[in-house]
């Protein structure tokens, strides 16, 4: 029944992308990514992925649309014109394409239950992770304490970016009040 | 004291959305109240929490006023839903003021809100006690300078 | 029935996405980013309760405010230029 | 029960149908102003109903009080940025097309 969601989306998907890497105004471009992320968002509720649908409403569809402002108001609004002649460019689209695409042949169907990844631990985190952790959500338990190194490190990884940009973008607005 | 009333109101509300499986953990349940105590802080930084957020008398208007907005609004729908579907369009766009008698900023943010719900008017600026208001037929126009929206809304600070 | 209210939605997603391609000006982009934000909104709903799942509603009540703070910053940055601007008034 | 089935069904109908004449006339209507119209029925009436049909179906449970809070949310913002959007194109100079004379 929800295919037919699936196949709209998907298609409205594929025409935003195409209008997106067409349009020469980055503001109108930042203006579809929000679009772009809303239909990212309910592709990942159809998936029953509600969490990561959660992070892309806090993350794409809020701060990265924020954040892409903030750059634009330092930067121009209009792209600049790319060289016309990029048969390179197209070749190397073309193989990296094709590779991607071939490494996706290996991979197991998408929701078949014999698939590598729904054999060793996730029973045991289905079965047990309610009584082990007392937390109800799963995903909840599985970052925070199955792989909460990963965890910790990911969350390193995203904080080390954080004061990175505030690092960076303080220093522009200390050269204004300086002036 | 509206500290005390807000901070009641987000716990009731944290309780509400995530509460039944806190009952049983004190863990969680002191998460939630450093959660609220953290948005507190937060708001009573911004400074924005006034006398406007707490009018229980209002309430007792809404009652009268919220059926009758909600009456105007299906019948500007129908309106305008058949004016969008006829294959001539006749639409005849034009701005005009709407003088807002309001005293209190809240009734004012209520009757422009209620002009802008309603299909075929839409609250553009506030300039003094006028509402800049662009409306989409004729009839329109004529029904919110008529003042009957404007006095329902003035009638709710008594 | 839930189909046919998906399906509505659906076709309401793909005409506002025709504006947002179409549209003239700035704000005719950013009326139809909204609206694709409602359109977000109701869709997540219609379909938890098309999976018989309705548990997860936190997800649209998320998406109804952060669409709302987004246009109102996206608006801000189309009238300063800037997100950290004192406002004139 | 039926009843209630039949009355959600015809909110759910009523309230995409509306949705789609919304999403014609974000289409069809000439200038940014008008525009604002068609926006406005998708989020007033269009949304409205297709929420009231949903909270026919969840009956007297959390689903329907989050339905309800959705609905509220989206009554008091959607209007609200429906103004700073027009307010926003006001400001910029943009004018908006007129049919009669009498201008303010």
């Amino acid at each position: 029944m929800t295919e037919i969601a699936d196949i709209v989306l998907l298609i409205l998907m594929i025409v935003l992308a195409v209008a997106i890497s067409r349009m020469h105004n980055l503001f109108m471009a930042a203006m579809m990514m929000g679009i772009f992320s809303f239909l990212s968002a309910i592709i990942f509720t159809l998936l029953d992925a509600v969490d990561v649908a959660f992070t892309e409403a806090a993350v794409g569809a809020g701060v990265s649309t924020v954040l892409l402002l903030g750059t634009l108001s330092l930067t121009t609004r209009e792209e600049k014109v790319a060289p016309k002649n990029n048969a390179l460019a197209l070749l190397v689209v073309l193989i990296t394409g094709s590779a991607l695409i071939y490494g996706t042949l290996d991979m197991p169907m998408f929701g078949d239950p014999n698939a590598p990844v729904h054999q060793h631990v996730a029973d045991r985190y289905i079965e047990k992770s309610g009584e082990e952790m007392g937390i109800p959500n799963i995903v909840t338990s599985v970052l925070a304490s199955y792989r909460g190194y990963d965890t910790l490190g990911e969350v390193t990884v995203i904080f080390t970016a954080g004061v990175g940009v505030i690092l960076l973008l303080g220093y522009i607005w200390r050269k204004e009040d300086e002036q | 004291m509206r500290y005390i009333f807000f901070c009641i109101f987000s716990f009731t509300l944290w309780m509400l959305w995530s509460g039944q499986y806190a009952l049983h953990h004190p863990l969680v349940l002191a998460m939630g109240v450093l959660s609220c105590g953290f948005v507190v802080y937060l708001v009573s930084r911004l400074d924005i929490v006034d006398e406007e957020g707490i009018q229980i008398h209002l309430a007792r208007h809404l009652f009268l006023y919220i059926p009758w907005l909600l009456w105007a609004i299906i019948k500007a729908n129908i309106d305008v839903a058949k004016r969008i579907l006829s294959p001539k369009l006749p639409i005849a766009p034009r701005i005009v003021r709407v003088r807002g008698t309001q005293k209190t900023d809240l009734c004012r943010v209520i009757f422009a809100n209620s002009i802008t719900l309603t299909p075929g008017t839409v609250s553009l600026d506030l300039d003094g006690e006028d509402i800049v208001v662009h409306a989409l037929t004729e009839e329109a126009a004529d029904d919110v300078q008529s003042g009957d929206m404007d006095r329902r809304a003035t009638a709710m600070e008594r | 029935m839930f189909i046919a209210a998906m399906i509505g939605i659906l076709v309401t997603m793909a005409l506002a996405l025709c504006r947002a391609l179409l549209g003239p000006t700035v704000y005719d982009r950013i009326l139809s980013v909204n609206m694709f934000g409602t359109k977000t909104v109701l869709f997540i709903a219609v379909l938890e309760f098309l999976t018989g799942r309705p548990d997860f509603l936190d997800l649209a009540l998320i998406y109804v405010l952060i669409n709302f703070i987004g246009t109102l910053a996206v608006l801000k940055f189309v009238r300063y230029n800037d997100l950290g601007a004192e406002p004139e008034e | 029960m039926i009843i209630i089935d039949i009355l959600s069904w015809i909110c759910l109908i009523l309230g995409s149908i509306l949705c789609i004449i919304g999403g014609l006339g974000l289409l069809r209507l000439p200038d940014f102003y008008s525009r604002l119209h068609g926006g406005g029925i998708t989020d007033s009436l269009g949304a409205g109903l297709i929420l009231i049909g949903l909270m026919f179906q969840s009956g007297l449970t959390m689903v329907t009080v989050k339905l309800a809070m959705i609905l509220i949310v989206l009554f008091i913002t959607s209007p609200t940025s429906t103004h700073a959007l027009g307010k926003a194109a006001l400001i910029s100079g943009l004018k908006p097309v007129v049919t009669d004379e009498h201008i303010d």
